[in-house]
Formats: structure tokens, C-alpha cells, sequence
């Protein structure tokens, strides 16, 4: 197998031309280029496909990996060498990662063309989305955290500019400020840590900090007392809070969904929120030689919980599917915090399909209804017959029902979680990781069927709204008014990406088998792919290993059968691995979660359906309250921090410098000058005059003063001067 | 028995006040006044001296021209004057800041 | 080719005479003779790069005729790798400026001279081998500028153009200390004002006689040509001149005064402060590190604080050149070439941000983001100015440093030099960047986002002109923020002289 | 002891109707003021035994150049302006108030000390004449000194006065823009 330039490149750069045709054409094209846009992720999705079929059907052994690359710039001069490498890294992890991408990325901009139809910024929502498709691709194929991190920004300028696309809505304005900024916390400390493992290392390539690790040379000096790989791990994993919408950093993303909804799909739900586990997972021997792994299960445990409760009370369609993201990218730190690496990273894939498919079923309800608040929909499941399947097939999967997707990796997250905080001997303190999965698990399959029942069972409730005349503005930017519900008909491009998306949340795509745990095993271990094709990354074995540069034909690897592996392995990569206990847990874990989920599902059913047991909000006033305001973030964030801590500091300072330093210190000492130039003046005057007396002269300044006071060409001066010069020459007369 | 010194101090009174006629004052025929008066102290400087220094009538022969100079110089003023006003409206002495027009 | 150096540096001044005959009522005759001869200048600057030498370390195009021999003086002329990026800035913002000022019509013939006379006294400055030369380039630059402030500028104009005349002057008169110093250290011999043969640590063993107490002649004077030229960057205690004067100055001189004679100060450290007396540089390179970061760090906070655009884009250029400090303290390759390669993308990206509040001024004469009565300034911007707002987020997202666009790379190499030297300050450093976005982005959120304000609502796009002129900054921001190498390739032989010189020292 | 009252008589008029011209507002009072002032010197020349230059006085002044004065005040209007002008020196000699009458009343009191310097050393210097209290008339002599010491002068002044009246009537006769 022989992968060039021209075998992976294409990934990246068909999107790259489309965005650039796009920008500066688009205008000119039919349709405003969409179809290019289209066509260009569909070149991506063949050439991802390509490689994920040579990996998944065992061309290369399991731990294969290509690393190409090539030089970016070069300044080396006389004795110094530093080279900044660009290249391409290639493994069984982003073969996947790709095809899900170009894949999601795919559907999306399909079901895009037609939701943004009619719509006035069709245009640049269609140069915005390759861009973005392209960073993401380009971050999952980069060698480098460097490369990683030009991604990065640039996912995030696509971001900014895609949630701020209605630019006439001041809310959009601040929305997209606040998702550049608080991401930007991030992006700053993965900067430093990236420059940090670059001056100890003397490379960002993660073969090369493999190499590094393995080989015990990844230590530099403490920085600010903390030790030198804890620091670099905490920097890169701030990074990832920031980009994946963690608990002190998460109140972007709820915010985001400014934008219109494929783009929140795609960004914000799919892909781009995905990265910042993405290179969780990459520099995953870092976290664990950095010690963090613990903080990075807390902070998912308090996100996936956090987020869950306030999913439960928010009334807004997007809103709901927004905090459930946020719970979900809790799952996905928690599973690599616990040490769960292949299956945090099946909840990436998984949550892509199932997330992108729930936005683009929420998108698909706001465009037939123009409404997107709950309490004022209802009763759609006869107009909407196939978003409902597909809305039905995704909420069962992410509320983790069992045959669905979300079990199956969520389910194993959960197992792990349950060892890690309660048989792998940790600190008893960590159980919180599993008691607040667990519960944030409930919480899910609550507040997901009750979106469902409050969208699409009972009556429908679109037309009492419409009465009361406070249409709500969707972001079409369309009121509500008037617009009757139409029937759905199938629709290649509105409906066949929800179905195809939704049959992926089918549990057995991902498990090999029906339920999901090793219940039984249908199609034999050897289907367990996932398990087999993503591990932890062995350090160990990147010692040594020759790069190639760009153009180079790789060397084939060695075949190893898959299932010589699978009997070893559990898939988990924490601390302390005991694998009779670590099975106890998942049986455990897996039938508990079965147990919650059904009693979430049962409680929102007796809550919305039923309505026999009243709904939370009327029973806990004050907790809603609270979960309302959403505990009070953005106001703690926005008002105290930014408006009366940052805002203030600057303005003192502002004032300091041009009311104080500059007005005081610096014209001060022009004054001081001042006086002393005027003491100076004096004084010469004084020896002037003295001179002037002595009849050796006058300045020519003050002769000049003199002069033109008394060249007034007013008479009645004259006649003065006249009388005065006749006084002074009386009474110089010695008489 | 009067003094030359108290009809030199009236004369300078006259003087004096005459240049401060001149100089205070802003209007044109004012001033031309305050020359008046300046003269007329020259004038009575030389009669007085003519009777109190010498014995001939010299200083009476200088008043008298010293009378028809101010005549003469009253009347191209005061022709000045009204030719200036017709131009400027007004007979300020500040305004007089051209020679021609 | 040796004299090609002559003509770029003479040419404006050609123009400048061209400029003077011109009849007094020919508006338009003086304007297309300047931007004829800064089009020629750009030219020439592009000759000058291809016939670029890019592996030879030292000076190239020298040109050298004794000036005032009895004191060994001469007009020498030399460019080597840092100096070229800086040759090209220098042009190609003169040609921009020169389109940008079509609208100026108070006193045309005078602006233009002054402007035609100000790009070749920076070319000199920049060309200079000779320290006296240099010196006499350095003060002469201050007349234009002076005028151009004090004449075109806005109400307060007066005040700005002294403030500017008197701090460059203060500093560059300890600047004249130092080379009537080393004129004596050297013995008045041959080199004595020769720029190139003073390099090299030649005084790290003198010492001076001072009230008494035996000083290091190195130590004191690397102060005294310090202060000349950290006034001139501004580091941050000197940095007050740069409000006043950007906020006075027309569209046209703000964009020079930051894109280029902001450079002639951190071109100073590098051709004149650091070779001269490398021991003493890398001995206080923490207390420059430090001004640095106080530069980077207390810049962005006043910037965020700003109402006035332009004021806020000053005290940017304050933050940015304090990274350009920061790598310069780091004396490593990383840091040395990212601080060139800054002073590059700053002059492209600022000078883009200025002209773009240049457009917009024209149209709302009035810069406020808020105004002081408190109501917005403007408002939806994006709706009534589509093409403008696509100019600006380039030139904003590149002055913040977005990976892609100029402005990251330049950033990232700094910090790369930094932290092997100054880890601390590293850490706090960032938070430059932080901030550095947040102000940026929150003014384009206040200015561009959200329902439209009815002053704005009559506000003309970008016309063919303004987008002729924004077009080479835009390639320039793009082009260089995806393929650095070309300047890079050019710079890096002779920064890497310069570290080896700091290394031996260190 | 009539001559002393004579003296003391010309002498309050002249010096008050001096004051009087300085310090009223109305220009046509100054004038009349003036008349007063010039009938007081007339007197003084009387005190002073010059009987034809006292005569003359009050012929040419007061019925000549006086009466000029006031046709010219009254065909100008005869008003005081408030001042327009600005000028250098700030206390304007031009302004017409208190601040150039100080200004004056300033040159005034240094013009008088320097005379007061003046006539101590003239008092000093200068005998006192004696002579009797004999007032012979001068009309005689006057008339042999003009046309024969003095004649060139007393033509001088003729072709002046005429010189001066024609100059007169050209400058102030009427013409057309």
C-alpha cells in the first residue's frame, strides 16, 4: 500500500479550493457555490474512506501509523538549527476520525443546501463551512501540535464568524465574542505548553514526544513551582477545556447556537467541539506522566453532570441539545480521564453521528415550523414523520438505551469510571466521577425524552401561539406568523442525511455486536474493531522510528492478525488495571446504567405523556430558578469578572497612564523645564538689561518685542514715546 | 507781584494737560484740541519769558507766529478730519491705520 | 548594482523636487508624481531583493565616499538581511500611503513633499552604516514627521507634534552622547563612526572615570543608546508620544509612524545597541525582557479601556512592539528572527488597521467607538459596509495573531525564543495575547455587529481606490502568514550572526 | 492788586477749562471749554503786558480757529465712539476710558516732574528782572520788529496760512467714488 502526496492531500486541500473559489467567486457561481462546497467534502469523504479501508481491513498491523512530512520554514544559520516541520500523521485513530469527519461533514453541508436555501447569508455560510471542514481535517490528519493548533485557530475563526453570521442581532454579536474569547483562554496556555514541549523536546511531533516520554527525556525546568510535564499537560489540557466547552469554560457553547443550526451541527456538535478530546487522547501519556488524569475525570464529571441539570429546564429545542452536548463532552473527558481511551474516543464518533443528526433534526423541525421553543410545539410526529424516526433512533442512542450507539461507548466510559473510583484504589474522593456519570446518565434520558414527548407527541400547540401575537424570531430571522405546517415528503437533501446519520446510531456499527457489551458476541471477537484499532499509544515503540519526507512511498507494514490481540485487551488505559475487577465493573456499570436510563426515559413519560406526575419545574421553584439562570455563570463571568474586574483594571490603568503618568510624570517634567527655561530667561534678562545699560545692547528678541510694540502705527503711542524719550533725555541732562 | 514761576506752572498745567488730551482722548478733533492747548502753553512760555528775561519783544513776535502755525495747522486738520470722515463713517483715531483710502 | 542603494534613497528627494516645481493650483500632478516616484522606489526595492544575496551573513550594496574626512565621517550606504524586510515596508507603505492621501487637499504640494522627504530620510536611517550619517537621518526624519503632525494633523495637534518633536529629541540626545563616546573610545581613528567596525564587543574591558568611581564604559553606554532608542520603539515607560501622535496624526502619517519609524527603534537594538555592546545587552537582557512584557501586558489593558479607535490601535502597536522587545531579550534564533518577522507583519497589519480607521473616518469624521455622552459611535458596520468589513476582519484577525495570517507566526517564534530564557515571563506573556484578542474583538463587536445606527446608515463602501490599496497589505498578511520563507530566508543569516555574536557574550 | 486778581482770574479759568477739555465726554463741550481756556490765556498775556498778542489771541483763536473746530465737530457728528480697535500694548492709549486717561494722567505726572527737575535749575539760574509796574504799548514796536527783523518769517507764515487754506479746500472738498 502506497499512500503520496496525492493520496492524502486531497483530504485537506478539496475543501481549501472550494473555500477559496467560494470567497471570491462564490457570488458569480449558480446557487452562490454550495454545490462545490458539497462536491469538495465528497472528494474528502472518497479519499478518507480509501484510508480507513486499508486500515480497518487490516493492511497495516494495528499499530501502524505513517508520519510524512515536510519542511514549513527554516531558520537555521551558521551553528543554530531550528526547522519548523509540517506533516501528516496517520494511524488507525485518524484514519477513523477522518471518515467520521468528512463523513458528518458530508451529510451536514447535503441537509445545508437545503435548510439555507432562501437564506440571505447562503452565501457565506457556504465559504465558511469548507474552511472550517478543512481545518478539522487538517487538525485530525496533523504530525505536530503546532500544525494542531494553526487548526485550531482557524476551527475557531470559522466558529466565530459562522455563530456572528446573522451580524444585525446584537446577541449574535456578543454570542460569537464570547465563543472566540473563552476559547481563546484555552488556545493561549495550549500555546505556551506547545512552546514549552517544544524548547525541552526540541519538537512538537507526537512521535517525538512519544519518543521523549518513553525515553524519560521529557523533563524540563519546573515552571512557577509545578513540574515540568504536570505544567505541559495542564497547558494542552486548557486548551481542550477551552475548545471542548469544559466546566469553567464551557458557557460558550450554549451561547453558539446562534448560528444556524447545521453549522452548530457540524461545529459545535460534531466536530470541532471533538478536538479538544482529540488531542486529549493524542498527548494522553502526557496527561497520565503529568498526573492530571484525575483532574480531567473531575472536570468531565462536573461538566456532564452540570450540563445535564440544566438541560432539564431549558425550554428552547437548540438550547436542550446544546447542554446535552456539553453533558456528552463530559462522557468523553471523564472516559480519558478514567483511563477509557478507546471508548472516549467512540464517544466522539458516536456522539458525531448521533449529535449532528439530532441538530440537523432540530434544524429540519425550526425550518417547517419557524418556531423553536417547546412549550409552543408538540404533536409533529404526524407532520414530521421522518425527523421524528431519525430524532427517535438519535435520542434512544444518546440517552443510552441499549442496541443504540450512545450505550455502547457511554456504557464503557461508565464501567471504567466505576473501577477507576471505586477499585483502582484511588483517592476515595474521585468516587464523585462515577456518582455525578451516573447521575448525569439519568439526567440524560430525562430531559431528552422530554423533548421528544413535549416536540413531537401530545397536541400540537404551534397555532395558540401564533394567537397571542409574540411570534418568536427563529434564526431565519422569519417570525413565527402564519406559516402552516407542511406534510413532510421525503427529500433527498432534507431528509435522506438525517436517515443515513440515524442508522448510524445502531449500536453493532461500533460494538460488533447487538447489545453492545460482551454479552455475546455475534459476529465473533474479530468485529470488536474498535477495540482493536484504537489503544493508548505505546510509547515505547516510537523510539527510533525513522521519519519519511512528504513525496516518499511508505514502507508496508506488518500484518498482525486482530484477534491475537483481542483476548488481552480491555480497552482500558488507567491506573491500576486488574481485569477480573475491571469486568465486575462493567457488568456492574452496564446494568446500572440500563436501569437509569429506562427510569429516566419512565420519569419523563409519566411527567409529559402521561402527565401524572407534575413536571419539575412547578415541584422545585428554586432549583429551576437556579438552573435557569445556569448557575449563575455568565453573570459571574460577564459582569463581575469581565465588566467590573478586567473593565475596571483597564480603566484605571487607561487613567493612569494619560491622567496620571502621562499628565503628571512626563508634562510634568516638560514643566519642570518650563521653570527652569524661565529661570534661565530671567536671568539673562537680568544680565541683559545690566548690559543694555552699559550700552552694549539688547537681545535680539527683546529688540524685537520692543520694536514691534512700538511700531504700533497708533498716533497717540507716538506721542507718548515722544514725551517719554524727551523725559529721559531731561533727565539725563546734567543740570 | 506775580512770578514768572506761576506763569511757567500754568503753562506746564497747560501742557500737560494738553498731552493728556492727546493721548486719552480718541477722538481726532479732540486731539487736535489738545495741540490747541500744547501751543497755547508754548505761547504763553514766551510771552512770559519775553517779559521776565529780556528786554526786547522777540517772545511776543514767536507767539504771534506761533498763533498763525495753528491756525494753518487747524485748518488742514480739521480738513483732514471731515475728508476722513467721509471715508470712514467715523472720526476714531484708531481707524486711521491707512494713508491711502 | 552597487549604487542602487543611492537611487532608492535619492529618489524620493528627486520627487520631492519634482513635487516643488509643480504649479501651485496642479493638485493632481503632484499627487501622481509622488505616488510615480514611490511606485518607482517600491520597484527598485523589489530589484533589490532579487539581486538579494540570501546566504551572505554580512553587508551588502555598500557604498561608501568619504564625507567630512578630517573626522573621518562617510556616507556610508549598506544593506544586509534585517535590513531588506525593513527596505521593502518602508517602499511599499509610502506607495499604500501615497494612494491613501488622494484625499488630502489642505496644502497638497506641502504634504506630499513632506512625505516624499520623510521616506528617504527613513531609507537613510535604514541604509546608514556610518554613525554620524545614521544620526543626521535620525534627527532629520523628526522635521517632516513634525509638520506633518503639527499641520495636517487633527485638533490637538500641536500639542502631539512637540510632545513627539521633544521625547524622540530627549532620547536621541543621549543617543549623540553615545556616539560622541565611542568617537573618543575609538581614538578618533579610521572607524570611529564606522557602524559595522564598532560591532563586536570591542569595548567590554574599557572603563571610565566618573566622579571617582571606575565604570564600565559598555554598561553605561548601552543605557544612554537605550533610552535613544526604546523612546523611539516605545518600551513602556517612554510610550506616552505614541497616543497623542497617532490620534493627531492624518490616516497617512499614523500609517507610517507605526508601520515603519516604530521599526527604526528595535532596528536600532539590532544593528546598533546589541553588536555595539553585546556584553552589557545580554547582561540586562531580563531588564528588557521585563520592559517588554510591561509594554505587552500593560498596552493591551489601556487599549481595552479605549472610546477612539485609533487611540486603541496605538496603544495595540505599544502591546505588539513590546513583543518585539521580548524577542529581541531572548537573543536565541527563535526569538531574534520571530522579533523581525514582527516588526514585518506589525508594519503590515497595523498599517492596515490605521488606514481602514483612515476610511472610516472619511466617512464618519468622528472615531468613536463609544462617544463621550455614552451612545454608540457606530454600529452594524457589517450591514452597511460589507467589503469594508471583510478588509478589516483580515486586518484585525492578523493583528491578533490567527494562525494563517501574518501576525501568528511572527508571535509564536517569540514566545519559542523566549521561553528558553525567560520561562516566567513567558507564562505571563500570554495573557498579552488573551487580552490582545478580547480588545480587538470586543471594538469589532461594538462597532460592526448588532441593529444599524442611523449615522451609518449613509456610509459609502470601500471605493476601487481604497480597495487598490488595501489589496497588497491583504496578500502581504495571507501570503506570509501561510509561507513565511521568504522572509525568513532573507533575515535569517545575519540574525544568525547576531546570536552567535550574543552567544560569545552570554 | 487788580493785576494780581487779573492773573489769578485768567489763570482758575485757563487751568479748569484746560482740565475741562481733558475730561468731558462731549467733544462740542470740549470745544466750548477750549474757548474758555484760550479767553484765560488772552488774559494772561494781558498780565503779562502783551496787549497786541492778547488781542490777537482772541481774534485768530477765539474767533477763527474755534469756531473751525466746531463746524468741523459738528459736521463729523461730534460723538465719542466706544473703541473698536485692539492693540499690542493691551492698555490701549486708544480706548478712550479710565485705562488711558491713567495712561495720560502717567505721561502727564512724568512730564511734570521732568519740568519740575527742569525749573528748579531754571529758578536757580535765571535772575529774576526787576522792573516796574509800567505797561508801554507793543503794537508800535511789534509792528517795526515784522517788517523789518523778522520780515522773512512774516512772509514765511503768509505763504503758509495761504498754502494751508488752499490745501484745505482741496483736501476737504467733496469727490465723486
Amino acid at each position: 500500500m502506497q499512500y503520496t502526496v496525492g493520496s492524502i492531500a486531497p483530504i485537506f486541500l478539496s475543501p481549501v479550493i472550494a473555500f477559496v473559489i467560494n470567497a471570491f467567486f462564490g457570488r458569480k457561481l449558480p446557487r452562490n457555490g454550495d454545490w462545490l462546497a458539497v462536491l469538495s467534502i465528497f472528494i474528502s469523504f472518497v479519499f478518507s474512506a480509501r484510508i480507513f479501508g486499508d486500515f480497518f481491513f487490516g493492511q497495516f498491523a494495528t499499530d501502524y501509523y505513517i508520519h510524512k512530512t515536510f519542511t514549513w520554514f527554516d531558520l537555521s544559520a551558521g551553528t543554530h538549527v531550528f526547522k519548523v516541520d509540517m506533516g501528516i500523521y496517520l494511524d488507525n485513530m485518524s484514519s477513523i476520525m477522518l471518515l467520521m469527519v468528512s463523513g458528518v461533514a458530508f451529510l451536514i453541508h447535503l441537509f445545508s443546501t437545503w435548510y439555507m436555501d432562501h437564506d440571505e447569508r447562503h452565501g457565506r455560510f457556504f465559504v465558511f463551512l469548507p474552511l472550517f471542514t478543512s481545518a478539522m481535517l487538517g487538525l485530525v490528519l496533523s504530525d505536530n501540535l503546532f500544525s494542531l493548533f494553526l487548526f485550531w485557530e482557524i476551527m475557531g475563526f470559522c466558529s466565530y464568524s459562522l455563530i456572528g453570521i446573522y451580524y444585525e442581532k446584537e446577541k449574535a454579536g456578543d454570542a460569537s465574542l464570547k465563543a472566540f474569547m473563552t476559547t481563546r483562554v484555552g488556545d493561549v496556555f495550549l500555546l505556551l505548553g506547545i512552546v514549552a514541549i517544544w524548547m525541552v523536546v526540541g519538537s512538537v511531533n507526537y512521535v517525538d514526544i512519544y519518543a521523549a516520554i518513553a525515553q524519560g527525556k521529557f523533563d524540563g525546568p519546573a515552571v512557577l513551582g509545578i513540574s515540568f510535564a504536570t505544567f505541559t499537560a495542564l497547558c494542552i489540557f486548557a486548551g481542550a477545556m477551552g475548545k471542548s466547552a469544559q466546566f469553567p469554560l464551557h458557557v460558550w457553547l450554549p451561547d453558539a447556537m446562534m448560528g444556524p443550526t447545521p453549522g452548530s451541527a457540524l461545529i459545535h456538535a460534531a466536530t470541532m467541539v471533538t478536538a479538544g478530546v482529540w488531542v486529549s487522547l493524542r498527548m494522553y501519556p502526557l496527561m497520565v506522566l503529568g498526573d492530571i488524569t484525575w483532574f480531567i475525570a473531575v472536570i468531565g464529571a462536573i461538566t456532564a453532570f452540570g450540563a445535564a441539570t440544566i438541560a432539564m429546564v431549558q425550554t428552547d429545542i437548540k438550547a436542550v441539545l446544546a447542554y446535552s452536548t456539553l453533558s456528552q463532552l463530559g462522557y468523553m473527558m471523564i472516559g480519558v480521564g478514567v483511563g477509557s481511551y478507546n471508548a472516549a474516543f467512540m464517544h466522539v464518533i458516536t456522539h458525531a453521528f448521533f449529535k449532528a443528526c439530532l441538530f440537523l433534526s432540530a434544524g429540519s423541525i425550526i425550518h417547517s415550523v419557524h418556531e423553536q421553543e417547546m412549550p409552543k410545539l408538540g404533536g409533529l410526529k404526524k407532520y414530521l414523520p421522518y425527523t421524528h424516526f431519525a430524532m427517535m433512533c438519535c435520542t434512544l442512542a444518546i440517552a443510552g438505551i441499549p442496541f443504540f450507539s450512545g450505550f455502547v461507548s457511554k456504557d464503557r466510559i461508565l464501567g471504567d469510571a466505576l473501577y477507576f473510583g471505586f477499585m483502582a484504589g484511588q483517592n476515595p474522593l474521585l468516587a464523585i466521577v462515577p456518582i455525578l456519570g451516573f447521575a448525569g446518565a439519568g439526567l440524560t434520558a430525562f430531559y431528552m425524552f422530554r423533548m421528544m414527548f413535549l416536540t413531537f407527541y401530545g397536541e400540537n400547540r404551534t397555532h395558540d401561539s401564533h394567537g397571542h401575537g409574540h411570534g418568536h424570531k427563529d434564526d431565519h430571522g422569519h417570525h413565527g406568523h402564519g406559516h402552516e405546517i407542511h406534510h413532510e415528503h421525503l427529500d433527498f437533501r432534507s431528509n435522506v442525511p438525517l436517515l443515513i446519520l440515524a442508522v448510524f446510531t445502531l449500536g453493532f456499527w461500533f460494538a460488533g455486536n447487538v447489545v453492545g457489551q460482551n454479552f455475546g458476541n455475534v459476529f465473533g471477537g474479530k468485529n470488536e474493531w474498535f477495540k482493536i484499532l484504537v489503544e493508548a499509544p505505546k510509547v515505547e515503540k516510537f523510539v527510533d522510528r525513522p521519519k519519511q519526507a512528504f513525496s516518499s512511498v511508505d514502507t508496508k507494514g506488518e500484518i498482525v492478525l486482530p484477534h491475537a490481540h483481542y483476548h488481552h485487551q480491555s480497552g482500558y488505559a488507567g491506573p491500576n488495571p486488574d481485569e477480573h475487577k475491571l469486568h465486575t465493573a462493567h457488568v456492574i456499570g452496564a446494568w446500572l446504567s440500563i436501569f437509569i436510563a429506562f427510569s429516566g426515559v419512565f420519569i419523563a413519560f409519566l411527567m409529559y405523556i402521561k402527565k401524572s406526575v407534575k413536571p419539575l419545574a412547578e415541584k422545585f421553584p428554586g432549583i429551576t430558578e437556579m438552573l435557569k439562570a445556569k448557575y449563575n455563570f455568565d453573570h459571574f463571568y460577564i459582569d463581575i469578572l469581565i465588566k467590573k474586574g478586567l473593565l475596571g483594571l483597564n480603566r484605571f490603568l487607561a487613567w493612569l497612564d494619560m491622567g496620571i503618568y502621562d499628565r503628571y510624570v512626563i508634562d510634568g517634567m516638560a514643566a519642570v523645564n518650563r521653570v527652569l527655561f524661565k529661570a534661565s530667561k530671567w536671568f539673562d534678562n537680568v544680565v541683559i538689561d545690566a548690559i543694555g545699560v552699559d550700552g552694549t545692547g539688547v537681545t535680539v528678541n527683546l529688540f524685537n518685542l520692543v520694536l514691534r510694540i512700538v511700531q504700533s502705527g497708533k498716533i497717540q503711542f507716538y506721542f507718548i514715546m515722544l514725551v517719554m524719550v524727551l523725559a529721559s533725555y531731561i533727565w539725563t541732562l546734567n543740570i | 507781584m506775580v512770578s514768572l514761576a506761576s506763569y511757567l506752572i500754568i503753562s506746564l498745567i497747560l501742557f500737560v494737560v494738553g498731552l493728556v488730551v492727546m493721548i486719552a482722548r480718541k477722538n481726532i478733533v479732540a486731539i487736535l484740541l489738545g495741540i490747541e492747548l500744547i501751543l497755547n502753553a508754548a505761547a504763553l512760555n514766551f510771552v512770559a519769558y519775553s517779559r521776565y528775561a529780556t528786554n526786547n519783544l522777540d517772545g511776543h513776535i514767536f507767539s504771534l507766529f506761533i498763533i498763525v502755525v495753528a491756525a494753518a495747522e487747524a485748518a488742514v486738520g480739521l480738513a483732514i478730519v471731515i475728508r476722513f470722515f467721509q471715508i470712514k463713517e467715523t472720526i476714531h483715531i484708531d481707524e486711521a491705520t491707512q494713508l491711502r483710502n | 548594482m552597487n549604487g542602487i542603494l543611492n537611487w532608492i534613497l535619492w529618489l524620493p528627494i528627486i520627487g520631492m523636487v519634482g513635487v516643488l516645481l509643480t504649479p501651485k493650483a496642479k493638485d493632481n500632478v503632484v499627487r501622481m508624481v509622488t505616488l510615480v516616484t514611490t511606485a518607482i522606489t517600491l520597484i527598485l526595492t523589489v530589484v533589490l531583493y532579487m539581486n538579494f544575496d540570501t546566504a551572505e551573513p554580512g553587508i551588502q550594496f555598500a557604498f561608501k565616499v568619504p564625507w567630512i574626512a578630517q573626522f573621518h565621517i562617510n556616507y556610508s550606504l549598506g544593506i544586509d538581511g534585517i535590513t531588506l524586510p525593513m527596505t521593502f515596508l518602508n517602499a511599499l507603505l509610502f506607495f499604500i500611503c501615497t494612494l491613501s492621501s488622494w484625499t488630502v487637499d489642505k496644502n497638497v504640494k506641502g504634504y506630499f513633499a513632506l512625505l516624499l522627504m520623510l521616506q528617504s530620510t527613513v531609507f537613510g536611517v535604514f541604509f546608514s552604516l556610518d554613525f554620524f550619517l545614521f544620526y543626521v537621518y535620525w534627527e532629520v526624519m523628526l522635521l517632516p514627521m513634525f509638520f506633518l503632525i503639527g499641520v495636517w494633523g487633527g485638533e490637538n495637534r500641536e500639542y502631539a507634534a512637540i510632545k513627539f518633536f521633544l521625547y524622540t529629541f530627549f532620547g536621541s540626545i543621549f543617543m549623540l552622547v553615545g556616539i560622541v563616546a565611542l568617537y573618543y573610545a575609538t581614538g578618533k581613528s579610521e572607524d570611529s563612526f564606522n557602524i559595522i567596525a564598532l560591532q563586536g564587543g570591542r569595548f567590554t574591558e574599557l572603563t571610565l572615570d566618573i566622579f571617582g568611581s571606575t565604570v564600565s564604559f559598555e554598561k553605561l553606554f548601552f543605557w544612554f543608546m537605550f533610552l535613544g532608542f526604546a523612546v523611539k520603539v516605545p518600551v513602556f515607560p517612554f510610550h506616552t508620544w505614541l497616543p497623542h501622535a497617532h490620534v493627531q496624526a492624518p490616516t497617512a502619517v499614523s500609517v507610517i509612524l507605526a508601520g515603519v519609524l516604530l521599526k527604526m527603534g528595535t532596528y536600532g537594538f539590532l544593528r546598533i545597541a546589541f553588536p555595539i555592546f553585546p556584553a552589557a545587552a545580554v547582561e540586562y537582557s531580563t531588564i528588557i525582557a521585563v520592559l517588554g512584557l510591561i509594554s505587552v501586558i500593560y498596552g493591551a489593558f489601556c487599549a481595552m479601556a479605549q472610546d477612539d479607535v485609533k487611540k486603541l490601535v496605538a496603544y495595540s502597536s505599544v502591546s505588539h512592539m513590546g513583543f518585539v522587545m521580548l524577542g529581541l531579550s531572548a537573543m536565541t534564533i527563535q526569538g531574534m528572527n520571530g522579533a523581525v518577522l514582527q516588526m514585518f507583519n506589525h508594519g503590515t497589519s497595523t498599517a492596515m488597521m490605521f488606514l481602514l480607521i483612515g476610511i472610516l473616518y472619511e466617512r464618519s469624521h468622528h472615531r468613536w467607538i463609544v462617544k463621550p455622552d455614552g451612545s454608540k459611535g457606530f454600529g452594524g458596520l457589517y450591514t452597511t459596509l460589507p467589503k469594508y468589513s471583510v478588509v478589516f476582519i483580515i486586518g484585525m484577525f492578523a493583528s491578533l495573531g490567527l494562525p494563517g495570517l501574518s501576525g501568528f507566526i511572527s508571535e509564536a517564534l517569540i514566545f519559542l525564543g523566549i521561553y528558553q530564557r525567560f520561562t516566567t515571563i513567558t507564562v505571563i506573556a500570554v495573557v498579552g495575547l488573551l487580552i490582545g484578542a478580547a480588545y480587538l474583538l470586543w471594538m469589532f463587536k461594538r462597532m460592526f455587529f448588532g441593529e444599524v445606527n442611523p449615522e451609518c446608515e449613509e456610509y459609502e463602501d470601500m471605493n476601487a481606490r481604497e480597495i487598490f490599496y488595501m489589496v497588497p497589505l491583504c496578500i502581504c498578511v495571507v501570503v506570509f502568514g501561510i509561507f513565511p520563507s521568504p522572509l525568513l530566508n532573507v533575515m535569517k543569516a545575519s540574525v544568525g550572526q547576531l546570536v552567535d555574536l550574543l552567544a560569545k557574550f552570554s | 492788586m487788580f493785576l494780581q486778581f487779573l492773573f489769578l482770574c485768567s489763570a482758575a479759568l485757563t487751568v479748569g477749562c484746560a482740565i475741562a477739555v481733558a475730561v468731558t465726554k462731549n467733544i462740542m463741550h470740549s470745544c466750548i471749554f477750549l474757548l474758555g481756556t484760550l479767553i484765560g490765556i488772552a488774559g494772561l498775556y494781558a498780565t503779562l503786558g502783551a496787549d497786541f498778542v492778547a488781542v490777537t489771541q482772541i481774534m485768530v483763536y477765539v474767533g477763527g480757529i474755534v469756531i473751525l473746530m466746531l463746524f468741523a465737530v459738528m459736521l463729523t457728528g461730534g460723538k465719542d465712539f466706544v473703541s473698536r480697535a485692539q492693540n499690542l500694548l493691551g492698555l490701549a492709549p486708544s480706548m478712550g476710558n479710565k485705562w488711558t486717561f491713567a495712561l495720560g494722567g502717567f505721561v502727564g505726572v512724568v512730564f511734570i516732574l521732568t519740568n519740575v527737575k527742569l525749573l528748579m535749575s531754571v529758578f536757580q539760574t535765571i535772575p529774576a528782572k526787576s522792573f516796574g509796574n509800567e505797561y508801554p504799548s507793543t503794537v508800535n514796536e511789534i509792528g517795526h520788529l515784522l517788517i523789518k527783523d523778522h520780515v522773512l518769517a512774516f512772509e514765511l507764515s503768509s505763504v503758509l496760512l495761504l498754502g494751508a487754506l488752499v490745501g484745505a479746500a482741496i483736501i476737504a472738498r467733496p469727490r465723486k467714488q
